[in-house]
Parts: structure tokens; sequence; C-alpha cells
């Protein structure tokens, strides 16, 4: 579905993509859909991009984003980080490459990276409040967002920001909605070079395997597709010159995966937390079936009593009611 | 990848108005854009697209103003622009300012009025047009009969006006300029420039 | 006569030390013992609560099949809001517990006799045991498992506290803060459970947190060593709460 | 552009040298990466910055600012030592054949007949032989010395790979590798293009940068040819057309002149505008003139320009000056010559060099009109602003009008891009506020100073009184009846030269195209060269039929190009003698044995003999010039000279500073400075998040790129003791300005001639206006020097010193 009609302005009323496409809800369950949608990718050639940052600004325009004007920090990277209102990020790198000692700029687009198998949905508490469509695309439905941050614990990738405005989390939507009516993502209409392009993941696939052809042919060696499968793959991938090395673009995960942590924290925490809670809970009940519950006897009040009406080593009693006895 | 055009050739003038006339047609209006769980409803639905170019640079990329209300009852406003795909150049792709452009429409900076700052004020006051053009043109004759040369040392008519000069826009359309250059030509100005040179 | 030599068992040294600041015994035909005053009680109850509240929107947000919890916090945006300026509360109000009860729950000799003699406490065959003080080794453990893991619950409580802390921290770290938070949830509910059950277990005992005393009889049975410091040293009034004369 | 953006795709080799077509122009460099993706085509980006356009390059080589003809002819030579020529192209189509006229020399960095009190050139010897048939005396074997090829040889012998380096600083071994890949593209079948921009213009020797490549493309067979040409890429969008409409001192609509006061009548005029051609059966358009300047004057002036009055020669201003540009304009104003000043769409106060003199300038206005659709520097010139715009309101005694405009999501007309293709664009949104289309405002200035001309008299009112003014509504003129204007129409009804029986076009019809203008006033056409645009067929720039049969990236039916829809300049050379493409692979037009056919409109008579017409028909040899004439002020070989302000001293001439025909005034030499205390050489630019001044108004792009910030090497920093992301200092003579450092390894010191020199990179953008954060901008630091030929400013090579700072107290 290589996008290449403008947008309408009258779109079919019968949406391309809605609920009835989600193959995992968060903290919930979906039935498996009717229909399976044709797996779709944003591929991101890294060779092909010059940093104009147009993605930037469509994304910004296109979901009606408002982010702060910064200050410089001596780099070219604005804002100096990803928001709630920046879902995507220029990163700049200046690398002196050892083999041939000349200087590379590596300018990579950081965003969501839309994964198979999503940590964000691992890790969502709130049900819905994490969403991902039978063709990929991984949507956050701000409705349901409860602003709890665990999907920030759970991405590989750095990418969800809560917004300190509504607490709620953001991030690519992958233009759900420009998709839903049959059209590609803001950034990869505006990029000036299509560096970023946007069809079904195979057609993505095809067309990276003749770029990396390309960039091979003019001496990067080490020309590949980054699409990590410690994350089930991704629907957005990166043509990188010096794909054995991802690192060097601004921190690419190596070899990205859901972290050990979470997956502790999501699967074993969980249910081993309620057994105990359970066990011990049962325990209770079960031991005051068997041994009842623990009484005080007569007796033990009248040992009380006649403790306490004498107590060995007390100070001496009155001496009157000494007598008196 | 991407690069094949859509093959949609337009009557002369279709530039607006084509959408907002199917848009009956479709059944699809504003109201149908309803809210869909996890979708944003979709903000395009029920605009009128007119054909424009952007005004920066000379790749002139063609671009497309989404915007609702009439322009003819004088509520027309632009709510979104995106680049067109249908133009041979750009092919619907722009630069991180094209792409911005709804921005410089809508600048909080934007004139809104005619405005006059009289000599040694430190502020803008607000005038009508009249005022203005008035103003304007007064400054003009006076300086022009003041000091325009009709003929040189050896009595050559040369009909120059040296002391008023004239800067033009580098983004008004062919016609602005032709427009200008009559105005200013005829008035016998002759520091006249543009932005060729920057 | 002397009563040191009670079921032939020798008595064991009492002291001033083992009595609290409140702990009072009231002699009479009904002999009732002062345990914790109203401040105690009360200090109590909020720390109570408040963990229970914790447990609450905690598993709300734990596990999806108890998200329905959050309603009772006015959904899932105010669950999430809420919950740390609880645990904020918790921590501030078992701090007052830990001051009020720390000095008689340190450890001593008999502890270790009495948890070795764990099968005769389930039991309830209590003549077996050591006499203890006024909190035996079950009751310590309690009280020190709760004081550590609300400490490690209110750090990484605070370090995941998305509005205020979290960007402090990398990654990684609130990582390892949420895994830690989590164990250590479901630890503390683990020992609630236990302090509640043996609460209800021992009759006689859950009045020491609602009226504040308890009956002669249940101190001579559970904490025998106590109520004879407090025969010796301890405040006593002999007008037994019943109003009627001493005994004669 | 001779040729168009799209045509860009049909390439084997770009170099990006003078400009930086992926940071300007990013949707045109996508033919760059397609021609990359497609055809495998290489780019080679030459800069003093490893630039974004050098980040997807496939050779990168460093040259210092301001040194490009040393480094093209020094290319040059590497071609014609390693014959690397094409040949058959050059002996065809350039005048390299042509000899030279006897007297003709070129010595210490001066050509014959310098006057250094006049700065300027008596260019009589700068000339051809031309024998007693009239025409030039030409040798085909190339033998003679004195022929344009051997001329050449001798003028560029010196620029030697150690010369190169020596000059730019670029190691031989990078640009013996950049020589290489280019004069690969000698052979028919592979043509190079060559994108440039600013980076060549903004010198005081800009035109002979361009000319040198322009020369290297014509050596390579690459002018005329699709996927070659010398592709300018214009920086605004519509400054082609402005351009084009004559909005220039000097200018008529369509590249005519404003006479001069030697030009006493129209016969002086048109006579020396003969163009006789000076080789047998050449078309020498301008030919033409009187043809075009007729219809304009009938344009302007209708029913009162008549054969009488020779058209209404004298309606138009006379110069005593070769031109009234910009930098001559504000030098007016500061000698106190010039009391009004208009700004459209403009902000001088940013755009212009040494901001002081013009902030000095405009103070000594008596009234100063702006119109803008956004709030500009300009306009508030007068306003205190701390560190930003510290002025004295109260001692400022110019009346300033500020209006307000349409911007173009409101108007409607055309526009013409940086391929010449005029397109039509419409409005979207009604107009805010109290603004007004320009075209409204210029009409009710001129009909309200017409009017004052009726009521009171005055000097000279003819030209205002009897301007042709032909709208259905005077005040408000549309852009569609001013379009028809600009195309012409005829005045009297046209018959066929032939047959007078048959009429052509009735009285008061558009004329298809220029070649039906008259010069006996039966036409009017505002701008010749548009001619075609709005004929009977209507409006053509409004045509948007994308189809490009054979995907040459011609476009013949998408809006329209001038001249004549043309879509590839010179466009006959891309066959060969005979007519035959020189690469089948890339045909445009070829000889059918009757007629030139093609993708493209021939840009010679379709029916003239490939053997008689040569392709550049508007020059009078009907070839090219590697040897100009007299055409260039500043010589007829470029010839390497230093900026102004310069690191180093000129090795090839050391006694010259500077381009000796420079435009200087006395009154700014005071301000220039020398490397002993400005020891860097600075360059300013434009971001690609940014365009100029407007974006600062736009808070999208204002969060890209938020704050002012200079650039410099990591060898600089440390020299200097500045810190990544810390505040710094630049300054010299005309002024200072406070910056954030962008310390990078982009920026590398170059060793020219020995020495090492350090480049400080100043991006424009910032004022004190808008959505951006304050800041100051490169022109209160760069030079009021102007380009020999076309006084451009030299924006992109003066000097600076750097220091530590604490930043602007009102940051």
């Amino acid at each position: 579905m290589t996008i290449n009609v403008n947008p309408p302005v009258a779109p079919d009323t019968a949406m391309q993509m809605g609920p009835q496409d989600y193959i995992r809800r968060s903290a919930s369950s979906v039935p498996a859909p009717a229909r399976q949608l044709e797996a779709v990718a944003k591929l991101i050639d890294v060779s092909k991009c010059i940093g104009c940052k147009a993605c930037q600004s469509a994304c910004l325009e296109w979901n009606d984003l408002r982010e702060e004007v910064g200050v410089n920090a001596g780099v070219y990277d604005n804002p100096h980080d990803l928001t709630p209102n920046t879902f995507t990020l220029m990163r700049f790198t200046e690398w002196v490459n050892p083999e041939t000692d000349n200087l590379e700029w590596l300018i990579r687009k950081d965003g969501c990276m839309h994964c198979a198998d999503p940590g964000c949905l691992k890790a969502c508490p709130a049900p819905g409040a994490i969403v991902q469509y039978s063709n990929g695309v991984v949507d956050f439905v701000k409705e349901n967002c409860i602003g709890c941050g665990y999907c920030v614990k759970g991405c590989p990738f750095d990418i969800p920001r809560i917004s300190k405005v509504d607490n709620r989390s953001y991030k690519c939507t992958l233009c759900s909605d420009r998709i839903a009516v049959g059209q590609g993502p803001a950034c990869a209409k505006a990029c000036p070079t299509k560096a970023i392009v946007f069809g079904t993941k195979e057609e993505m696939k095809a067309h990276a395997a003749e770029r990396i052809e390309d960039l091979k042919s003019r001496g990067y060696a080490n020309a590949g597709l980054y699409d990590p499968p410690g994350v089930g793959g991704t629907h957005v991938m990166y043509v990188l010159h010096h794909a054995d090395k991802p690192s060097i673009y601004a921190g690419l995960p190596d070899d990205p995966r859901i972290s050990p942590l979470v997956e502790a924290w999501k699967g074993v925490t969980k249910y081993a937390g309620f057994a105990v809670m359970g066990i011990a809970a049962a325990a209770g009940v079960l031991h005051m079936a068997i041994s009842g519950r623990n009484r005080v006897t007569v007796e033990d009040d009248e040992e009380a009593r006649r403790l306490t009406a004498v107590a060995p080593g007390a100070a001496p009693l009155d001496p009157s009611k000494e007598t008196l006895s | 990848m991407n690069m094949e055009l859509s093959r949609r050739s337009f009557l002369k003038g279709a530039g607006a108005g084509v959408a907002a006339t199917t848009l009956g047609a479709f059944g699809f209006g504003e109201a149908e854009a309803a809210f869909v769980e996890g979708l944003r409803p979709y903000k395009l639905a029920g605009t009128t697209e007119t054909r424009n170019t952007c005004p920066y640079c000379s790749v002139a990329c063609g671009v497309i103003i989404y915007s609702k209300g009439d322009l003819t009852q004088g509520t027309a406003e632009a709510i979104h622009l995106e680049g067109d795909v249908d133009h041979p150049t750009n092919r619907g792709t722009l630069c991180p300012k094209g792409a911005a452009l709804l921005d410089f429409i809508k600048a909080d900076t934007r004139l809104m009025n005619p405005k006059v700052r009289r000599p040694g004020s430190n502020a803008f006051e607000e005038i009508s047009w009249d005022e203005a053009i008035d103003g304007i043109a007064r400054h003009m004759k006076d300086d022009r009969d003041a000091n325009f040369i009709e003929r040189n040392m050896d009595g050559v008519p040369v009909n120059r006006w040296t002391t008023t000069g004239f800067l033009a826009a580098s983004a008004t359309t062919n016609e602005t300029a032709f427009l200008t250059y009559k105005a200013v030509r005829s008035a016998g100005m002759v520091a006249f420039d543009n932005q060729a040179r920057v | 006569m002397t009563d040191s030599t009670l079921h032939g068992r020798p008595a064991p040294q009492v002291t001033k030390a083992d009595i609290d600041r409140g702990d009072r015994l009231h002699v009479g035909r009904e002999v009732v013992v002062d345990r914790y005053t109203k401040w105690a009680r009360v200090n109590h109850w909020i720390t109570a609560i408040s963990l229970i509240l914790l447990a609450l929107s905690g598993l709300a947000l734990f596990h999806p099949s108890l998200y329905w919890l959050t309603a009772l916090f006015g959904g899932g945006q105010w669950t999430r809001a809420i919950h740390p300026w609880i645990g904020v509360v918790l921590f501030v109000s078992f701090a007052g517990l830990f001051i009020r009860f720390f000095r008689l729950n340190l450890p001593r000799r008999e502890d270790a006799q009495w948890a070795a003699h764990i099968g005769d406490v389930l039991k309830g065959d209590e003549e077996k045991l050591p006499e203890v003080g006024k909190y035996n080794a079950g009751q310590k453990f309690v009280f020190w498992a709760m004081s550590i893991l609300i400490t490690i619950l209110i750090v990484s409580g605070l370090a995941v506290w998305e509005r205020y802390f979290s960007q402090y921290l990398t990654v990684p770290q609130l990582r390892v803060a949420m895994l830690v938070h989590s164990m250590a949830a479901v630890a503390i509910i683990c020992v609630w459970i236990i302090h509640v059950y043996a609460a209800f277990w021992v009759e006689g005992t859950l009045r020491a947190m609602t009226r504040g005393n308890v009956s002669g009889g249940w101190a001579w049975r559970h904490h025998r060593k106590w109520l004879r410091a407090l025969a010796t040293y301890g405040k006593r009034d002999d007008q037994s709460p019943d109003g009627r004369g001493p005994a004669t | 552009m001779t040729n168009s953006w799209t045509d860009i795709r049909n390439t084997d080799l770009v170099v990006i040298m003078g400009g930086n077509a992926a940071e300007a122009h990013p949707c045109g460099f996508k033919w760059v990466t397609e021609a990359k993706a497609n055809r495998g085509a290489k780019l080679i980006v030459v800069d003093p910055r490893y630039t974004r356009s050098a980040s997807v390059a496939d050779y990168y080589a460093p040259i210092r600012q301001g040194s490009d003809i040393a480094f093209l002819l020094g290319v040059i030579k590497y071609c014609i030592d390693n014959d690397k020529v094409q040949w058959d192209y050059v002996n065809a189509f350039t005048n390299a054949a042509y000899i030279v006229k006897e007297g003709f020399a070129y010595q210490d960095g001066l050509f014959t007949g310098y006057d250094p009190e006049k700065r300027e050139y008596d260019r009589a010897t700068w000339d051809y032989e031309i024998g007693e048939d009239g025409f030039v005396v030409m040798d085909e074997t190339l033998q003679n010395p004195r022929c344009v090829w051997n001329m050449l040889k001798e003028h560029i012998a010196i620029y030697t790979p150690e010369m190169v380096e020596r000059i730019c600083g670029t190691p031989q071994e990078k640009f013996l590798k950049v020589a290489e890949m280019i004069s690969e593209c000698s052979t028919p079948t592979k043509t190079m293009t060559s994108m440039y921009a600013l980076g060549w213009t903004q010198h005081s020797k800009g035109s002979q940068n361009i000319r040198s490549m322009a020369m290297l493309q014509l050596i390579l067979g690459n002018i005329g040819v699709r996927g070659g040409g010398m592709n300018a890429l214009r920086g605004h969008s519509n400054i082609q057309g402005l351009t084009d409409i004559g909005l220039m001192s000097n200018l008529i609509p369509g590249y005519l002149n404003i006479p001069t006061e030697r030009e006493v009548d129209y016969p002086t005029y048109i006579s020396s505008r003969g163009f006789k051609p000076l080789r047998p059966n050449q078309v020498s358009y301008w030919q033409n003139y009187p043809k075009f300047f007729v219809s304009f004057m009938k344009a302007m002036w209708g029913t009162a320009a008549t054969p009488e009055n020779s058209f209404a020669y004298d309606y138009l201003p006379k110069l005593d000056l070769p031109a009234y540009d910009v930098l001559r304009a504000f030098e007016m104003m500061d000698q106190g010559q010039m009391f009004g000043y208009f700004c459209q769409g403009f902000n001088p106060l940013l755009s212009f060099p040494d901001r002081g003199k013009i902030t000095r300038s405009l103070s000594k206005l008596k009234y100063l009109v702006v119109m803008d659709p956004l709030e500009t520097e300009t306009a508030r010139f007068w306003e205190n602003h701390g560190e930003f715009n510290d002025v004295d309101s109260a001692s400022i005694e110019t009346e300033v009008y500020q209006l307000p405009t349409s911007c173009f999501a409101e108007d409607e007309g055309a526009l013409v891009n940086s391929g010449r293709w005029l397109q039509w664009h419409w409005p979207a949104q009604n107009l805010p506020g109290q603004a007004k289309h320009d075209t409204w405002i210029m009409a009710q200035i001129h009909l309200k100073l017409k009017q004052l001309y009726q009521e009171e008299g005055g000097k000279f009112p003819d030209p205002i009184l009897n301007l042709h003014w032909p709208y259905a509504d005077p005040g408000d003129p549309k852009a569609d009846e001013i379009a028809r204007e600009l195309n012409g129409y005829a005045v009297e009804t046209l018959r066929d030269p032939n047959d007078p029986t048959k009429v052509t076009v009735e009285a008061g019809q558009q004329v298809p195209g220029f070649a039906a203008l008259r010069d006996d006033g039966s036409t009017a056409a505002g701008c010749w060269i548009y001619s075609g645009c709005y004929n009977q067929n209507g409006n053509n720039m409004a045509r948007r039929d994308n189809s490009d049969p054979d995907a040459t990236g011609a476009y013949l039916n998408w809006a329209f190009a001038w001249p004549a829809n043309r879509r590839i300049l010179y466009n006959r050379a891309s066959a060969d003698l005979d007519g035959k493409a020189w690469d089948p692979e890339r045909k445009l037009i070829e000889w059918d044995g009757e007629k030139w056919a093609g993708y493209d409109v021939p840009d010679i008579p379709p029916t003239s003999n490939p053997r008689d017409v040569g392709p550049f028909i508007m020059n009078p040899e009907g070839q090219s010039r590697l040897f100009s004439r007299g055409m260039m002020r500043d010589g007829p070989f470029p010839a390497h000279y230093e900026p102004f302000e310069s690191p180093v001293v000129n090795v090839v001439a050391p006694a010259i500073r500077g381009n000796p025909v420079a435009r200087v005034f006395e009154s700014d030499r005071a301000t220039f400075g020398d490397a002993e205390e400005f020891p860097y050489a600075a360059t300013s630019y434009r971001l690609t998040e940014h365009f100029h001044y407007w974006t600062k108004h736009v808070w999208v792009n204002a969060v890209l790129q938020p704050e002012f910030f200079v650039e410099i090497s990591e060898e600089l920093a440390a020299e200097r003791g500045i810190e990544k992301g810390g505040w710094c200092r630049v300054w010299n003579k005309r002024g200072s300005v406070q910056a954030k450092a962008v310390v990078t390894k982009r920026i590398q010191p170059l060793i020219c001639d020995g020495k090492p020199v350090h480049i400080v990179g100043i991006p424009l953008h910032w004022g004190f206006t808008g959505a951006a954060k304050n800041g100051m901008g490169p022109n209160s630091l760069t030079p009021f020097v102007g380009d020999a030929n076309i006084e451009t400013p030299e924006f992109k090579a003066f000097l600076v010193n750097i220091e530590p700072s604490s930043g602007p107290a009102t940051a």
C-alpha cells in the first residue's frame, strides 16, 4: 500500500482499521479478529536521511502538538529528547569511521518502533490503554491511560513519555488516524528524500534489500536492515550503513528485548505473589479449623487475680489493711 | 519507491472546490468523523482542498491547503497544509519549513492593521488605510517634486527620481511584481531592486 | 506464702523495663490490664487503614483481574495519583508506631525458646512456652518485618513515582525499583495476613487495639512475664474497673 | 537553472559546490537521491563545512570559502592535461577556435585596460579578431596561439594541484579524487550537473565563480543535455520571477535594459543593440530586441506610446550609473542623498551587510514604507530592544508606515520556480484582519499619486498620468488581468506578413507567443519571455497534467516554462553536429531530417539545418563562450582573487586585495579588518530548519532550531577556550555578536599556503521579533562589499575574532 494519493477530505466511511482489528489490548483480552490486516511498516533509510527534520515538523503539525521553544545545547538535536509533544526526534552523531578515518554524520530519526512484541503493552496495567492492531500498529489510547509510567519501564527503546499536564503517556501512533483512511504517516509523506517510506512490511523489506545492495556497491560492506528479532521484529525498521554496530547511531540498542526484570515483574512475581498470599490466608483458615481459637481459661483469670492481689516483692501493703486481715 | 505519481490531471482552475462538491456524494461530513476507540477523529473530513505553492524556496513545491468555511462568504480559514502528491517536483513531500506553513499563515506576529510610527516616537499607532495611503502618496509627491531630475547637464531628458527607492519582494506573484513595476517605473524611480542578491 | 513456685517452675526475673508507658493494672475481682494508650491505638488504626488502602490500590495496578478495584478510588487516574500519597501517610504513621513499640520489640533470650516451641504455639499449648513479656517472638517478627518492608516500599515507591522522581533515575534503575516494590508488596501483604489472623485467633486480643486493655487472664496466659512486671512494679489501682472495692 | 529540478534524476554525477542543496532545497535535493538510488549516480560535495549535503555524499572535499575559482580552474586544467574533453562538443558548440584580438593579455592578476582610480577596466581589447567578411576569424585546428583554447590553457597553467592546495586548503589527494571523478563526465554518455546557490554568488567575484563551472561544463559537453547544466538554486519562491520581470534598477522585463543617459534617444538606444551575428547563419535572437521593447512600452503606456514619441522613450528614466542597486541605495541614504524607501516583503535591517550602517541609513530617511504579512525588524528598526537593537528612538526622525499584506495562502497568481516554471496558485482563505493584497496596495498608491498630480500638477507627471491601467476595478486589479497583460495581446488586428488577407490575431486578443510580437506598436506584452503563458488556450500556468512520456522529467503539460514552455535551455546542444543525441539513452531533441523533435520544445527554429544554426541562439556567435569578451566587468576569463577580507594573501597576485573591480564605497574602507587583528575566516549561511528571517515567526521552526549559535572546530574551541554549548562573542570592526557555540568535527582547520586557517560558521535567522529566541545575526559582521558584475554582497567570506563570553545581558 505505497501511498501515492493525497489525503482524502471525504474518506470512505468504512474505516480501514479499527477496534475490530485489535490483536492485543493491555490488561485485557480481545477476541481473535475476524480478519487479518496486512502487516505494515515504516522504513527509515538512514543513508538517505539529510536530517532536515521535516518529519518532526510534519508530526507536530498533523498531531496538533506544540513543543516548547528551547535553547541550543551545542548540538543540532532539538528538542534535546523525546517529550509528550515530540513523538519523533532527529538524533545527530558525528562519528569518525576508524577504517576510513573519514567523518560520518549519522542522523537517526528516533521514535516508537512498533514492536511485534511490545514491552509497553506487556507492562501496562490499564485495560485498553495500549492496543496492537493486526497490521502491527501499536497505539496508546489516552482515554484509558492512567499515567502510571509502566510503559516507560516496559519499552526496550525508551520511547513513551508521560505528560505532566494530563498525566497520560504519549508516543508515535504511526498516524493510526491516517492509516485508518488508507494514508501513510505524516512523517513519511513529508520526508523530502524519501528516507522514510511506508508500505506493507514485505514491500519495505524488499525496498530495504535494494537499498542495502546500493550501499554495499558504495563501499558500505556492513550495510543492513534493522528489524530486531529480540522484540519479534518491528514495524518501524532502519536501513543502516553500519548494521553491525547499531549503537553508534545515538545508542540504538544492539539487541533490544523486553528486560528480564520486566518479564519477572509482569510474570513470576504476579503469579507467585498471588500464590503466596493465597497460601497465607488459607493456612490461617485451616489452622482455625483444626485448633480452634486460643481462649483464656477461668484458671488464667484466677491466676491473674491471685498474682495481682499479692505480688511477690511488691511494695508492702498498707499496715492498717495488714491488721485488718 | 513512493516516487510514482498519481495520474490525475486537473481542469484548468480546478485548484479549489473540487472536494467540497464531492462531499455530499460520500455522505461524509464532520459528523461522521465520529470517535472510534483509539483513533483520533480524522481532521480533514469535510474540508476544502486548495492547490497552492510553497512561498519559501524556489523548488516551489506544490502544497494543498485544507480549509473550513467559505471563501465567497469571507469565512474560509486554513486548518491544515500538506504537500501535493500530484506535483512533479515534490511529489507530496515538504521540508521542515513547508511542513509547518500553517504556523506561518497563523503566526501570532501576522500583521492585522496599517500602522504608522511618527518621527521621534517610540511606538506604532494604528491608522486607517485611507490615512496610510494619503500619507505615503503625499511623502512621495513632495519628495519627487523636490528632487526629480528632468534633464542632465547636457540638457538630455533623463527623468530620474533617485531620492526614493523601492525594494521589491521575492515571494510575491508575477502579477504583483508587474503591477509594482508599472507603479514604480512610471514615477521614474531608479533605486529599484529585489532580493535576487540576498 | 509465696508465689514463686507456682506450677513448680521458677518465676523469671522481672524488671521495670518490661513495662511500657501507659501499661497499667486494675486489680479486683476482674483484673484488667491497660495495654495500649488512646494515641497508640489511633496511630495503629491510621497505619492499618493506609496499609489496606495501599494494598487495594496497589493490587488494582498489580494484576488486571483486580483492576476493578480502581473504582474504589474513583478510577485508574485517581488510583495512580493517590497510591503514593497514601504511602507517604503510611510511612509517617508507621514511624510513630515504631518509636512507640520498638523498645519492647527488641529480641530477648526467651524469644528463641518461644520460637523453638512454635508447634506448641500453634497448638495453643502455652504452658510449655517460656513466659514472655509484652510481645512474643511472633509479634516481634511482624513488627520488624513491617518496619523493613515499609522502608523498602517507600524507597522503591518514591523511585517510581512518575510525577516527581522517576526522571532522576535511568530506566534500568526504574525496572529494578518496580520489581522490588512489587515483591515487597506481596511480602507485606503476607505479613499483614499473619498479623490479622493472629489477632483473631487469640481471643481477647483485638480489644487491646479497640478498648486499649486486656483481661488479666489474657495477660497471664499470653504475656505472663509482662503481667508479673506490672504486678511488681507497675502502676496499679485497686479500684477494679467494675467499681467494687478490693477483694478481702 | 538551465534544466529543471525533475531533470536532475537523469544525471550521473552531482557536484554541489557553492551551495548546500540538501540543507536549503531538501525537496529539490530529492532528485539527487533519486539519481543515486536509480541511476547509481555519485554525489560530490565541496564546501568549507561538512554539510547536510555532505552527510549523504559519496565524496567530500573541504575548501576555504572564496577560493572556488582556483579549485575549478584547477579541475579544468586537469581535464585538459589528461585529455578529458568532449572534443566534438567543444569544437562544435564553443568559441574555442575563435581568435582573440591582439593586445589582450593577463598579467599579475590583471587583464589589459585596468584603471586603478576608477577601479574599472577599459574592455576594448577583450574581443575577437573580426575578418573582412564581418565575421570572427577562427582556427578550427586550434593551432593558433591566440585562439581562445590556447589562451585559456595558458591562463590556467598556474592552477596545478599544488597551487590549488596552497590557495584552497584542499589536500591534493582529495582535489585529485574530485577532479578525476568530474573528468569521467567528458564522455558523451556521462553527464554531470552543477548545483550551486548563494555560496557562489555572495562573493566579490561571484559571477566568475559561476563562469568557471560553466566553462568546465562546456568542456565536458554537459550544457543543454538531460542530467547536465548549470543549476542555480534560486533562494526565494519567486526571485526568478522578479528578476525576469526586471524589478531591478537597470532592467526592463525580459532582460531588456533601462537606457543610460548616453542613449539620448530611441534610435541611439536601439542601434547599440544590433546584435549582428558573428558567424554565418546564426539566429542571434536579440535581433528581435525592438519588438520586445516596443511591446513592453505599449503595455506600460498604451495609447500614449506612439511611433511619433518613440513609444514614450522619454517616459523611461535614464541611468547615469551602471546600477542603483541596494548597496548603493543604502550608501545614498547614509550620504543623505535618499529620503524615502519602500520595503515590500523584505527585511533589509537583517538581510543586508553591516547592520550598523543599515540602521544609520534608515535613521536618515524621511519616510519608510514596509509592506509585509509579518512583523519585520526593519519596520521596527527605531524600537529599542536592548542588546538586540540598541537605538535611541527619540533621535530617529523617520516616519514609518507598516502595511499588512496577504500571504500565499490568501492570494492568487503565478510564481516562477528555479526551473523557470510559472505555476499558478489559488487562495485558500480570506485575508486576516485589515490585511490587503499587494496588488490592491500598489494600485491604491499609484492612483492616489496620480490624483495628486492631476489636482496639483508637478514634475513631469506624464508617465504617471498616462500609465496604462486597463483593469475592471482600477482600485483592485485582478491577478488574471495582469497575467494576460504579461503574456501580451494584439493592440491592432495582426495579419500574416506573407498573406495580408490572413488575420493571425484579432485586436484585443491574446498573442500566442513572443514570435507574434511586433515593433510597430501593434502588439503589447508586459514581459516577452513569458509570452505564451496566458494565450488563446487560456491560463497555461494553471495546467496540472503531470504526465511525463518515457519519464524524461520534462512534464511539458505541467504549468508553463519560459521561454516558450522550454524545459531545458540550449537543448539543441543535446545532439551532435548532425542532430543525433550524444547519448541515445538520454534523447532530448533530435533532427529527423526535416525538423527538430523530441521531448522538449526545440531551442532553435525547428526547421533549421543542424550544421547551420548553433545552439546558443541568444549569442551572436550562436556558440557558447569560453572567452566572454567584454560581457563581464572583471575579465573574459575567471582569475583567482581573495575575498576582501582574507586570512591569507593572494598567492597568484600578492599585490591585489580582493577583486580589483569589486563594488566598494570609499566610506566603507575604514570598516575592513585584516588577518592580524581578525584571524578567523567567517562565513554565513542558512539552516534547513529555517527560511531566512521569516520562520522566526513560525512556532514549529523556532522549536526545531531555537537559538542563535556559531559553529567552530574542536581545535579552535580548544585554542580559544570555548565550551560546547557555552556562550561566545564574535566580533570585527563592524560589530559584535554573542552566540552559543556548536563545537563540531564537521568544521576542520584548513592548511592554506602552509598556515592553518580556522573557519567560523555563522547561521542567520534570529532577530528581535517572532517566536524564536531573540538573537543577533551574521550581518552585524558582514562587509559592505559587492560583486563586480551584479553587486551581490560578500556575505560568504569575511574576517572575525572570537572569544568565550557570558552571553547577552538581555538574553
